[in-house]
């Protein structure tokens, strides 16, 4: 069974496939599946046994206090961090923890960093023409050339999030927001099935806030989201359900409503006001 | 030289003894200018008999005179006179009647000949004056006296030499001439020689008893070689530990060449190509601490451990200032601009000071090794400079853990925003930090310099094993470069003698290599978030 | 330290434009020819005339180039800081450099038919295996460019397929250096020694010691730059190149858009290796030896420098800063030998602190401005 | 003997002689250029900065003191000298490219220079090209004989051979360590002593123990242990040291501090003279050995006005002199001599006239140029005072000429070296009498024939 697995996961270290068409089977259930997860940085459990489900086309917001995991869950979907025990499933065929970055990035797996990491050396036309879902083996690359398609599709993005204007200019130049928006925007052109994205409107202006909270419901339905935010306000506007995470662990979860009235929720959070007040 | 022993032990048995000589009213020098002009020929069998005969002659004067043949101070002027040479530095020289002992003043080397020997006279010397040696009261001269006799006894000695075991008081002398009696006989094939020398790992023993095993008499024989194969087993066990040391020592000098730069690279992320001037400065003004003090290299060693950290340290400041702050962030730039600066330092030593190496004096108290036993002895100077790595190294530690400065510094390398608003001077604890790894680079120069040449190529030769060491114990960990370093040194001497010095080195490389492929960060990486580039 | 670095450099952003490389092909090209003509039709001792010391001189300072664009392909546009390409440059050399030994035939002092000088004198009786095939032309041509393309292919694989990056990545590509230099000096190893190969006869049936000689080879250098420098060009404006610059950058975030990063840097850093030994193999002919000097890590650090003064991820400025610096080394060394290295290092130092970016980097400003122009126009169209 | 019979062996017409008109042909034209007035330019080709600096700096320094002293003396031809000093930065192939520079650049008369096996190794192809002609200042490994370049360092039958009998006849050591650094020099000198050794003296195999070590090396523990060991089996012992340069102060160190006395196991050193003991603290080296042609203990006023002039020159009071200024003292005297004796500074005159031309060395003798390059020259054998002076305990009753071709390699056994007409040959085979090779080539054309 692994064996085959590996067979059609290698297929796609090959990168036969283009990603709009993804494989992925979610015919039984959840897109996402996190179980029994444990990582432990020098001793200190940063995720401690997690268990989560996320739907197809689910829009899913995940809070928790700082240090509660949330970024390094992320890691671990996105093989960036190997968990120490635990299995995590993309859909019910793909073990992520058997794929390494670019594979599970092939599948269909789209992430945005917390701090915004875009090719500042790069235009914004290049950042969002590396994200487009191709062949991405050297040989294609090296001989890639740039075809009207693709000339619309990312000028299609480019509007989606308001940067045509500065589509020659480095990334590098632009500000915190823009930055976020090319970086939802790269993800964006790699059609993926489940975008993971960390604090995307830090640093953002309430209307782009709202643009972005737009954008992002938008998404869910034809693609799976995991939003993690700070902003509850942010968090109220697009949520369905919310994850509470806590020292590695999920604390709670439901409506906005039903979370925040968690005693748990609500103990933890001041606590960690207190701590941010000290 | 047996003759001489033989001589010095007759002479003896007549009742002969250089201290009875004292009393005795001196010779007329015409007597002695004789025995001195027997000397100054060419043949070298000709002075060995003059020598003889000087020994022979009951001067009281002759141990200065050989002792001054030996040293190549006992001279002739152009107009015959024999003359001793006090200092034979320079162009001239002071000297003193050889015969009359009143001194001329100083002389031209050019009207001076020197009384030439060779190592065979030098060998002979040494016997003829240790003879007269084993007889003196001091008790080292008896000391290295009866080690000289060790394989040199033969049948007319034997029966003195139990004479002399009976009466002497000082142990050591007594088990030397006991052993060099029992080699004697074993050479003799006489059985309780072996006895004698089963255990005793003087290589003279050995011989002796591999040359009996081997001999015609099968009990002998048979005795001699269960004596040895002890013999070899137990110098196998002192061969690991010579090996073990030798190791340790090798890593010890790794580890205080890169201790510093674990500093400036790991802790700063600066990647100093100039570490190894830093180095080479201090060895330089170890010295200069010499020429400032001569006649006092000891002292001057130790002061120059305060000194060779300031010098290295305030240059490391004048570097931090001058070219690193300029380049924050951009840890690749400051290798280029800090190998610029290594070249500058190299031609600037180069041309200041001299392309030569300088000689750097090494004091009494670390030259000589400590003998363990007649198999294993340990270099003294080697052995202080492991004991100082270890201290330099503690200290660090102390500094890091347990200081004002070590907690800014942590602070400052793990965010230095965070620190900044904490009201850490960031820039006060940048040039700190660089002074310190800097001043660490100078110290390691110090002890350098008791190993290796003082010159302009010193740094080069050891930046890239630094470099090495650093990154093998991983980058920003202390206890890492200690553990890297000393494991380094012991693997490269485990691997020398079958593998050759060269071999060794690149085995080592190339394990290094494969080793950062298995954990890219080194032994002890940082993990965590923090860590992820 | 990626990012790090980054933020600070995101100047080195365009890919070169046509022009750019127009003219300098154009110079190149243009500078050959010059050289030439001086060289063949200038009649001797009139001041124009260049005289066959400075063609090969020339020549050489073009192999240097060559090698400074390799690293440039990797250092600059890939961010990989390699200290240990010398040695692909000697291991060029040395494939070169056994061609012409078997060159030499039974010329040589001992007039031995096969075995080389130095393998007569240490005693060697036959010639060891991994010198067959040399005396002929193909195979050892071939050779300049596997044996170096096949090392950096081992290594890298082991090296990126691990993910040792950064300072990690420069260290051991210095340790590599290092061991080899320490082999090659090593006479058992059958290169020679610290003596290397020398005594060269010819190269292809000319000889190796007339001017006609030198000249054509140093064309032949010229040439293979100008190539060298397309090839790289092609590379580095292409969306691979491209994905080599968000490498340098984000490598984690070109990971998550699904590039096999570790290949990218395998692919590119085999090519430049490859270069470099090609570099080598036109150096050593020029200056008639190949000893495992060149393995020595000082001169990897060296040829770094050169691109960092020339101006990193620009190609044309690594060539500017190899001359340079050579031209600089030559002169120097002629002008005040006892104070040459003052003047190298001073002048190391102030390009790194006072211009960063090269000497290239004035020029990319220009191009920057002008290109801020268009964007600008592009912006209003919108 | 055997010898002599080889070096008047019937000569085969020089086939080199068309080779060589052209090769004057390009000299001459190289001259016309040079006015009859102008300065005699001589070219100083030696490392001022790099690793090799510490040894050939002071080499420059003679050169420069040995014109300034012809100059006062009114010159040459009634021209004056120059001095063209470049810096070949201890960096092989610029030595290669300093060397052209000279030759075809500045068209100096005569270069003076190089150190190292590997640096005239590179430079030989130029002068041979561009004929100049090079001194060579330093002991070798021998194998070589150029027209273009002369010898007036030892050949190994100058200086390892003699000194191994030294140690033979004279001390009656029967165990030798021979440790050198690894490249060519201590290969082929330690090839020659194994092969006398064995054939001539019957020295068995296991008492001859050979080790290398890499350039610069520092951590000698292990290798004088493994001497100490070698030293202990009963027979007298002694160690013939072709290490170079920088590894010498820690090998001597740990001899000291591992407690190796010279007078139970002698160190003889070929690359160990009063510059390299200048950075040593000789105190625990007394006895130890160096074989030279020259010391700075020489008790000849020669040596003592060479000396002085050198103290003044430098202005160093301590300042020592070692066996290669003196090797270009004697190169720079033959030069010139041979300069008056052509009358002009032409390579080929001067090539001719050189050959047999004497001059003083040192140590009281003279030296000659032999026709194979080589010079004659006397062996001392001294012994390390605790001055950093070296005592001559020994020397060989008369000069010995050098041999470009060791009689105890296979390779160059049948080889010797004649640049006088009509020979003109580097590598003439007395075996089958022809110019160019070893018999060698044959037996191997035999090997690959079979």
């Amino acid at each position: 069974m692994s064996f085959l697995q590996s067979l059609k996961t290698r297929d796609r270290v090959f990168g036969f496939m283009a990603p709009e068409a993804s494989p992925v089977d979610v015919r039984h259930g959840p897109i996402l599946y996190l179980e029994d997860v444990t990582v432990s940085f020098d001793g200190f459990k940063a995720i401690n046994n997690l268990n989560l489900t996320i739907d197809d086309g689910e829009l899913r917001c995940i809070i928790g206090p700082n240090g509660a995991g949330k970024t390094t869950m992320m890691d671990i979907i996105t093989g960036k961090t190997r968990p120490n025990e635990g299995s995590v499933w993309f859909g019910s065929r793909h073990n992520l923890l058997q794929m390494n970055e670019p594979e599970i990035a092939s599948l269909g797996i789209g992430r945005k960093f917390q701090k915004p990491t875009v090719f500042e050396a790069l235009s914004v036309f290049e950042n969002l023409e590396l994200a487009m879902a191709a062949d991405k083996r050297i040989f294609p690359t090296l001989t890639a050339r740039m075809t009207g398609e693709i000339k619309d599709r990312i000028d299609e993005v480019l509007e989606t999030i308001g940067l045509t204007a500065l589509r020659y200019q480095p990334a590098g130049i632009l500000s915190h927001g823009q930055k976020q928006w090319l970086e939802i925007g790269m993800l964006l052109m790699q059609r993926p099935r489940l975008l993971l994205v960390d604090e995307p409107v830090a640093g953002m202006t309430e209307q782009e806030m709202e643009r972005t909270a737009e954008l992002l419901t938008g998404l869910a339905g034809k693609q799976s989201v995991v939003v993690v935010e700070h902003d509850m306000g942010f968090v109220r506007s697009i949520a369905r359900t919310v994850t509470v995470l806590h020292q590695g662990s999920v604390l709670a979860e439901g409506s906005m409503d039903q979370v925040s009235s968690d005693p748990n929720v609500v103990e933890v959070y001041l606590g960690a006001d207190d701590e941010e007040a000290a | 030289m047996r003759r001489f022993l033989i001589l010095g032990l007759a002479c003896l048995l007549m009742g002969w003894l250089p201290t009875a000589q004292a009393q005795q009213a001196s010779p007329d020098d015409s007597a002695a200018l004789e025995l001195l002009e027997a000397l100054d020929v060419s043949s070298y069998p000709a002075k060995g008999e003059a020598i003889t005969a000087i020994l022979q002659s009951d001067d009281e004067r002759a141990r200065d005179w050989l002792q001054a043949l030996l040293d190549g101070r006992l001279q002739r002027t152009e107009d015959g006179r024999f003359v001793i040479v006090l200092d034979n530095s320079g162009r001239n020289w002071p000297v003193e009647d050889a015969l009359t002992n009143e001194s001329l003043g100083e002389m031209s080397r050019r009207d001076l000949n020197r009384i030439g020997i060779n190592n065979a006279l030098r060998n002979q010397l040494r016997s003829a004056i240790a003879v007269v040696d084993l007889y003196s009261p001091n008790v080292d001269r008896r000391r290295t006296s009866a080690t000289r006799l060790l394989g040199e006894v033969d049948e007319e000695l034997a029966a003195p030499l139990s004479e002399l075991i009976a009466e002497e008081e000082d142990g050591q002398v007594q088990r030397r001439l006991a052993q060099a009696l029992a080699i004697y006989q074993v050479e003799s094939g006489q059985l309780e020689g072996v006895e004698a020398l089963r255990g005793s790992l003087h290589p003279r023993a050995r011989v002796a008893l591999s040359r009996a095993a081997n001999g015609d008499d099968p009990i002998v024989a048979d005795a001699a070689r269960e004596a040895l194969a002890s013999i070899e087993q137990n110098l196998k066990i002192n061969r690991g530990i010579e090996t073990l040391y030798f190791g340790l020592s090798l890593g010890s000098v790794l580890v205080l060449a890169a201790i510093g730069l674990a500093i400036t690279f790991g802790v700063m992320g600066v990647i100093n190509m100039a570490h190894g001037e830093l180095i080479m400065l201090g060895a330089y003004t170890t010295w200069m601490m010499q020429q400032l003090l001569p006649g006092q290299p000891g002292l001057a060693l130790i002061l120059s451990i305060p000194a060779g950290f300031m010098v290295a340290a305030l240059v490391g400041i004048a570097i931090e200032r001058g070219v690193i702050q300029f380049l924050k962030g951009r840890p690749l730039e400051t290798l280029l601009a800090t190998f610029g600066i290594s070249l500058i330092l190299q031609q600037l030593v180069r041309t200041v000071i001299s392309p030569l190496n300088r000689t750097v004096v090494t004091p009494e108290w670390m030259s000589g090794s400590l003998v363990i036993n007649d198999a294993l002895s340990l270099t003294l100077n080697r052995m202080v400079v492991l004991g100082f790595a270890l201290v330099v190294f503690a200290s660090l530690m102390l500094i890091m853990r347990r200081t004002r400065l070590g907690l800014e510094v942590r602070a400052v390398t793990q965010n230095r925003a965070m620190a900044r608003s904490m009201g850490i001077r960031a820039t006060r604890v940048d040039i700190m930090t660089f002074a310190l790894g800097s001043g660490v680079a100078g110290l390691a120069g110090v002890a350098l310099s008791q190993l290796t040449n003082v010159g302009p190529n010193l740094g080069q030769n050891y930046i890239i094993d630094s470099f090495m060491v650093v990154v093998f114990g991983g980058v920003g960990n202390l206890w890492g470069t200690l553990v890297a370093g000393l494991s380094l040194g012991v693997i490269n001497q485990i691997l020398e003698p079958w593998a050759g010095a060269v071999l060794a080195k690149i085995i080592v490389l190339v394990f290094i290599i494969l080793f950062i492929q298995k954990r890219p960060r080194g032994l002890f990486p940082q993990k965590g978030r923090a860590a992820e580039g | 330290m990626m990012t790090q670095s980054s933020s600070s450099q995101f100047w080195l952003t365009r890919p070169l434009g046509e022009r750019t490389t127009q003219i300098f092909l154009g110079v190149l090209f243009a500078a050959l020819l010059l050289v030439t003509v001086l060289h063949l039709a200038v009649p001797q001792g009139h001041p124009l005339y260049v005289n066959a010391y400075t063609v090969n001189l020339f020549g050489k300072y073009l192999s240097y180039a060559l090698l400074a664009v390799a690293v440039d392909l990797v250092w600059g546009y890939l961010g990989i800081l390699s200290l240990g390409h010398g040695a692909f440059f000697a291991i060029g050399g040395y494939a070169m450099g056994m061609y012409l030994m078997r060159q030499i035939g039974d010329r040589g002092t001992y007039g031995h038919p096969v075995l080389p000088d130095f393998m007569v004198f240490l005693n060697w009786d036959s010639l060891p295996w991994y010198w067959y095939g040399f005396d002929m032309a193909w195979f050892a041509f071939a050779m300049v460019l596997l044996a170096p393309g096949l090392l950096a292919l081992v290594f890298g694989f082991l090296a990126f397929r691990s993910r040792v990056t950064g300072v990690y990545l420069s260290i051991i590509t210095q340790a590599l250096t290092f061991a080899l230099m320490l082999a090659f000096f090593r006479n058992e190893m059958g290169f020679g020694g610290n003596n290397g190969l020398t005594d060269f006869r010819e190269l292809l049936g000319y000889n190796l010691r007339s001017n006609d000689t030198r000249l054509g080879l140093f064309i032949a250098t010229g040439v293979a730059l100008a190539l060298g420098y397309i090839l790289c060009r092609a590379i580095v404006t292409s969306k691979l190149g491209r994905v080599c610059v968000a490498t340098r950058d984000a490598e984690a975030r070109t990971r998550f858009i699904g590039y096999r990063v570790e290949r990218f840097q395998l692919f590119v850093f085999v090519v430049s290796a490859m270069l470099a030994g090609l570099a080598g193999a036109l150096y050593v002919p020029q200056v008639g030896i190949i000893n495992p000097s060149e393995f020595s890590p000082l001169f990897s650090i060296e040829i770094v420098l050169w691109v960092a003064l020339g101006g990193r991820a620009t190609l044309y400025g690594a060539v500017i800063g190899a001359i340079l610096v050579n031209y600089a080394k030559t002169v120097f060394t002629g002008v005040m030998p006892d104070a040459w290295l003052f003047a190298l290092g001073a002048m190391f130092v102030l390009v790194t602190v006072l211009l960063p970016k090269g000497v290239a980097g004035l020029l990319i400003r220009r191009k920057r401005q002008k290109h801020d122009e268009r964007a600008s126009t592009g912006e209003a169209s919108a | 003997m055997t010898r002599l019979q080889r070096k008047t062996h019937p000569r085969t017409p020089g086939r080199f002689a068309t080779a060589l008109i052209a090769a004057a042909v390009m000299g001459v034209s190289a001259q016309a250029v040079a006015q009859e007035n102008d300065p005699i330019k001589v070219g100083i080709l030696h490392s001022l900065s790099g690793t090799m600096a510490i040894s050939e700096s002071t080499l420059k320094d003679t050169v420069e003191m040995l014109i300034d002293k012809q100059n006062e003396e009114g010159g040459l031809l009634g021209r004056q000298l120059e001095a063209v000093v470049v810096d070949p930065a201890s960096n092989w192939p610029l030595f290669a490219e300093r060397a052209r520079e000279l030759l075809a650049q500045h068209e100096v008369d005569v270069v003076f220079g190089t150190w190292t096996s590997v640096s005239r190794k590179a430079v030989l192809p130029v002068f041979e090209e561009l004929n100049g002609l090079l001194f060579y200042p330093v002991q070798y490994e021998g194998e070589e004989s150029s027209e273009n370049v002369f010898y007036t360092g030892a050949a190994p039958n100058q200086q390892a051979i003699p000194a191994v009998e030294y140690l033979l006849n004279e001390v009656g050591i029967e165990r030798f360590a021979l440790i050198g650094t690894d490249y060519v020099y201590p290969r082929t000198t330690n090839r020659i002593l194994e092969a006398f050794l064995m054939e001539e003296h019957g020295i068995a195999e296991e008492d001859i123990m050979v080790n290398y070590t890499p350039f610069g090396h520092s951590d000698w523990q292990n290798i004088v242990s493994e001497i100490r060991r070698f030293g202990e089996e009963g027979k007298p012992t002694a160690v013939v040291s072709t290490v170079n340069g920088d590894a010498n102060v820690p090998f001597y160190r740990e001899l000291a501090n591992q407690g190796v006395d010279a007078a139970d196991i002698p160190v003889i050193a070929f690359s160990v003279g009063e510059q390299e003991l200048s950075g040593i603290d000789t105190g625990p080296l007394v006895g130890h050995l160096a074989a030279w042609n020259y010391f700075m203990s020489v008790d000849t006023d020669e040596n003592y006005d060479f000396i002085d002039a050198w103290i003044d020159w430098t202005g160093d009071e301590d300042a020592v002199t070692n066996d290669p200024m003196e090797a270009h003292y004697i190169g720079f005297n033959m030069w010139a001599e041979a300069v008056r004796k052509a009358g002009t500074t032409d390579a080929d005159a001067v090539k001719d006239a050189i050959i047999g031309v004497a001059v003083p060395n040192l140590s009281g003798g003279y030296a000659a140029m032999m026709p194979n390059h080589h010079i004659t020259k006397p062996v001392l054998i001294g012994e390390v005072q605790d001055n950093g002076q070296f005592d001559v305990v020994w020397q060989t009753p008369s000069t010995v000429a050098g041999d470009a071709w060791s009689d105890f390699l296979p390779g160059s056994r049948d080889l010797i070296a004649d640049w006088r007409a009509p020979m003109r040959c580097g590598n003439f085979n007395v075996v089958n009498g022809s110019c160019g090779g070893s018999t060698a080539a044959e037996e191997a054309e035999a090997a690959l024939a079979e």
